[in-house]
């Protein structure tokens, strides 16, 4: 039985698996990196162990050091979060060598599933939908125009030992199948020595959905619905929902149907994401397998009520699956709002920095999972996300208000934040109607990034309390006004006297 | 009191701003001759809650990155302000006002870590160059000169972590 | 159409209703006292208005003031809250007069259902259970042992004419009537000049057991099921749950049917609570019903999905309820916390002052309804309720292990709080084991007010911290040791320094 | 570095506590003559991260309503504690020690209202008396004498409004 668990990583996804450990009755381990000795998943852990410098390479990243801890508190199972070690095979068959359970898939399933072409083989196999395509080399101009045609317009060349957009053309119309065969294959020759290419369908603006699975060591598996994760800025994604705005019944049931072949196809045991392309025909294509817990795993948790953190561990630790497929439901809407330490209106930016004032949204509906408090210096050397906003709403209107009530009640002073342009996704009409897909940043960019007018009376009283700020700083206009660097007034205390007028006892 | 006048620069704007009269948290305040009486009470600390004419907002005021410039938070906005003071006019008329000490001083609006300087002390570059790349939270950044420079002196070196709007390269 | 709310109350409650103002789209004004200028519900709220003193008497109690306050804001409706003027029969009837939407029933409904002889009358007539008794004067001994027989041991004899325990006799066996009766009678003439006495069978230990209900202004009437609330000390709720650990579907359907009945038999508008007391063996008594929003209204929200507030506003504003009974549904267990200004080890006494810290729980399956706020006075004026810890989970016991995470997760320093207190309920047997009745706080009060036994580490390291914070506030074991009352270096730049080693960049 | 060694009271326990080294956040420290090698980090004002053989713990100190009193909060733990310096050792060597002032003034631990006082300047009153009613948050406390006393001064009058600790009334 798992009676402590070392979580492998730090931040926000830290604190969640420690949430799970302590309502468990498991001890939870730390591990921490030198910049990151106050940071909150240290002070929340029962036990917490120094890794190494700063760069999460040397701290994180290193195998050796993780099992070192491990085994110094005596950790009979390891949670490796999400990023940093949670989809390496290595350290999963790392932690298994050394006799400690590892909370994710083995070595062989992440393998197979993190290499795209076996990936996709073995979907192929298992009979789930794949993105059309063949893999037979176009040799000659009358092979392109056939296979082409097979696959239907419009169709991406692609090198086959290509990769990073290299020996890559995308072809829409048939006058441009020959020159873009051509030109792939020459740029494929140049870039690699190899001229083979061939055909995949191109998929256009789809939507990204994915479906949450969980398998467990009897042979069970189910899923736990989609999750809409269309809102995507440069292929990072900023706003999840669940249910997808597109879903029907029967697209669910057969999606979700291929999400659960794919699981069993490679005896899956743990929580993962099978990800599909889904077109604006409903179309949809296996992408690609996350065989680790999702940062926007919440909004599945608060539709369906199920933690999954604790069913990650349940069948870690060997157990069934505690509920079956049908006792699973959706019940209202949720949604995911990723806040980050950075600049909109800066190209994004980064904004690491020192956090002044928090303030979180309190009331129905709402969950909140950060880890940052006032006075804590977010480091520069790792993601800039702050915390999640999530949401639940008996519907989606009633959630996307929800949305805009928690973003405009979440205060968090010192550094920049994403916040305002958060709450412009919500007040967009594309995203008010739901049929949105990747493209809807770019499509809606002039309205997100637009300039908030500001009412000249909120200009008025931020003028006000710029002044109000400078001369209670200065003591300006008050009986003492003399400064000193080193010397000043405890800053409480004046607080204190200022506000004098309230302590009424 | 000493100073009860001063202008507060928001945007393009410059607004005369004065001092009439406070009781606690009772002020009364002039903004371009508009008069206003508010209840301006300092209810944490960098944060007034505001009542003009009943209607309540809350404004945080946060110093900025320079003397006398601040970060006002209200609602969903966020605004830039700036105190200009008889001094701050003084230092300005001198030549030693805001905007101006940067010109010559290249740095980054936010802490990280010096990934590579392509440039050395005594270097003529080209405008638009790149002289040193900054990184910070997984994404890198280049900063560049915006005309022909002299690099006068090169403050920091590879792999040092650096603080926002510390001098990284000094040009003529 | 209800466009701006007037809510007359202050502290969480007020700021629970802004919350789904806001989400609507409907402006708020906040009302306040002086002690209240710096409240968290002035802040939130839209407008603002001073209605008088610090005394709630002279506040929060004034008709004229509230009804002004809405005038001068052009609000086209009041919330009420609870406590305050939530039942005020005549506060009702006044917005009526004033062309003011109450969002509550009419006078007529909160008079008849706020006497609680009228209230019985009501009910036995709607076919409702009420505690069975007589309110045949007891004239002769014959007489008292033939009502006593009829209604059943044990019995409680009262003055008709009584109040606050006066002229009350309980009864358990045969031999205690004629005594009982004679005392209650000579008791009931010396105390109010009349010795009608009555009697009502005694309900021992009950579990105190409410439902939830709502009505439109159409005719139709629904439950939300019911909340347990039998964890009281001095009849003040402290911890709530739904469902209750002993209801069974049978006993839920029958409760159920009666409070719609209860609810249609007054034409109630509104959302309200049907009081009932339940004995070991399941027998129900309507007790009262009270005509507003209660305090541990969440734990509903949280099982059914239904926002109430929300709900409260659409039948005030003529709507239909936009649900009928076979859509509500309980999903999972949700419990509800209070957490109060007090201190139980010295007997319950309240703890008015500066807040310091405050850490609020984050992650899965928490709300936290609240208002106050670090460097915030709780004032001495109110009600010592800082705010509602609710969580939820899939069932009962994960809801408990929760609501041990939330407990222990939420700091909050300065003051006094039951934070603790709270924790031994969750840590009890007798809770965990579910059946428990309202003697629940007295029957383990042993183990619910026993010293926690501090671990010999544990105090180590608080004789350790306390060094530290004694040496870095005076300076001692530094550097620089002078201290001056009305100079010291700012609080937060020694905090900088002393962190200094953290500033990794 | 001026005194490096301290007796504090925990409970009926008083410890003798020494810094033997301090650098940056490591910090060596005898209690009782039991060595401890800790990390201990001021990570928020008044709260500091401990880690001690590695095991994880936030310790806050806030100040009490005493000089050098303390409230100390660990997990779910609420403990109170006493510094005890030469400084105090002195004071209480003299009869001024912590516990001594307040026998004879009567006070309330929470701040309030006063309802009613139910005794004059000179009044002889017995053990167990009422002596002042205190009102805060609906709920009333009554303040009584534990011997025999005389009532030497009543600082408040009714509907006051008092702070915790605050001296009400001096007997003798």
């Amino acid at each position: 039985m798992i009676k402590k668990i070392l979580v492998a990583n730090r931040g926000e996804i830290a604190i969640r698996v420690m949430h799970s450990c302590r309502e468990m009755g498991i001890t939870s381990v730390a591990v921490y990196s030198e910049a990151d000795r106050n940071s909150k998943h240290v002070r929340m852990a029962d036990e917490a162990y120094y890794i190494g410098p700063s760069a999460s390479a040397e701290s994180y990243l290193v195998i050796d050091n993780i099992i070192e801890a491990a085994k110094k508190s005596g950790a009979d199972a390891i949670h490796p979060g999400y990023g940093f070690l949670s989809e390496n095979a290595t350290f999963s068959d790392r932690c298994k060598n050394e006799g400690i359970t590892f909370i994710g898939p083995t070595s062989e399933v992440i393998s197979i599933m993190g290499d795209k072409i076996s990936a996709r083989k073995k979907m192929v196999k298992a009979g789930v939908s794949v993105v059309p395509g063949t893999k037979e080399n176009l040799v000659s101009d009358e092979d392109a125009l056939r296979v082409v045609k097979e696959v239907g317009l419009p169709v991406m060349i692609k090198a086959s030992a290509g990769g990073g957009g290299k020996g890559m053309r995308l072809v829409r119309t048939e006058e441009e199948i020959i020159p873009g065969v051509r030109a792939a294959k020459s740029e494929a020759l140049a870039g690699f020595g190899d001229d083979t290419v061939y055909v995949e369908k191109f998929v256009e603006n789809p939507h990204h959905i994915e479906f949450q699975i969980l398998g467990d060591s009897h042979g069970n598996a189910v899923h736990l619905f989609e999750r809409e994760c269309s809102v995507q800025r440069r292929h990072q994604k900023v706003v999840e929902e669940t249910p997808s705005p597109i879903m029907t019944p029967e697209l669910q049931a057969k999606m979700g149907e291929q999400a659960v072949m794919a699981t069993k196809a490679v005896n899956y045991v743990g929580a993962g994401t099978v990800e599909f392309l889904v077109d604006d025909d409903l179309n949809y294509y296996f992408l690609e397998m996350n065989t680790r817990l999702q940062v926007e795993h919440p909004i599945t948790e608060q539709v369906t009520g199920i933690d999954l953190v604790r069913a990650q561990i349940e069948v870690a630790d060997g157990k069934e699956i505690p509920f079956k497929q049908e006792d699973l439901h959706q019940q209202g809407h949720a949604i995911e709002a990723r806040v980050y330490a950075e600049d909109p209106y800066s190209n994004f930016m980064p904004s690491p920095g020192l956090i002044q004032n928090i303030s979180e949204p309190l009331g129905p509906g709402i969950r909140h999972d950060g880890y940052v408090y006032s006075g804590y210096t977010i480091p520069i050397h790792y993601d800039p996300m702050i915390s999640k906003l999530i949401v639940w709403g008996a519907n989606r209107d009633e959630a996307i208000d929800r949305m805009k009530r928690a973003l405009y009640s979440y205060k968090l002073s010192g550094i920049k934040t994403n916040i305002s342009f958060l709450s412009r996704i919500m007040e967009s009409e594309d995203f008010a109607k739901g049929g949105y897909n990747t493209n809807f940043i770019a499509k809606n960019e002039d309205f997100l990034m637009a300039e908030r007018e500001i009412d000249s009376e909120v200009e008025d009283m931020a003028i006000a309390a710029t002044f109000l700020a400078f001369i209670d700083k200065t003591g300006i206009g008050t009986n003492s006004n003399k400064e000193d660097a080193n010397c000043t007034e405890n800053e409480w205390k004046a607080f204190g006297k200022r506000r004098g007028v309230m302590r009424l006892y | 009191m000493k100073q009860m006048k001063v202008d507060i620069k928001i945007g393009e704007r410059v607004a005369e701003v004065e001092l009439l009269e406070r009781n606690e948290n009772s002020v009364k305040i002039s903004i371009d001759n508009q008069t206003y009486e508010i209840d301006a009470l300092n209810v944490e600390p960098n944060i007034y809650s505001i009542l003009h004419n009943n209607k309540s907002v809350d404004v945080e005021v946060q110093a900025g990155n320079k003397a006398k410039h601040y970060a006002v938070n209200i609602g969903m906005d966020n605004i830039e302000t700036q105190v200009i003071d008889a001094e701050a006019k003084y230092q300005m008329s001198r030549g030693n006002g805001s905007g101006g000490e940067d010109d010559n001083a290249i740095s980054s609006p936010m802490p990280g870590k010096v990934v590579k300087i392509l440039v050395a002390e005594g270097d003529e570059v080209k405008a638009g160059a790149v002289v040193i790349i900054i990184s910070a939270m997984k994404m890198e950044s280049e900063y560049k000169v915006k005309q022909d420079r002299k690099i006068i002196e090169v403050c920091v070196s590879e792999g040092d972590n650096i603080d926002s709007n510390q001098p990284l390269v000094i040009v003529e």
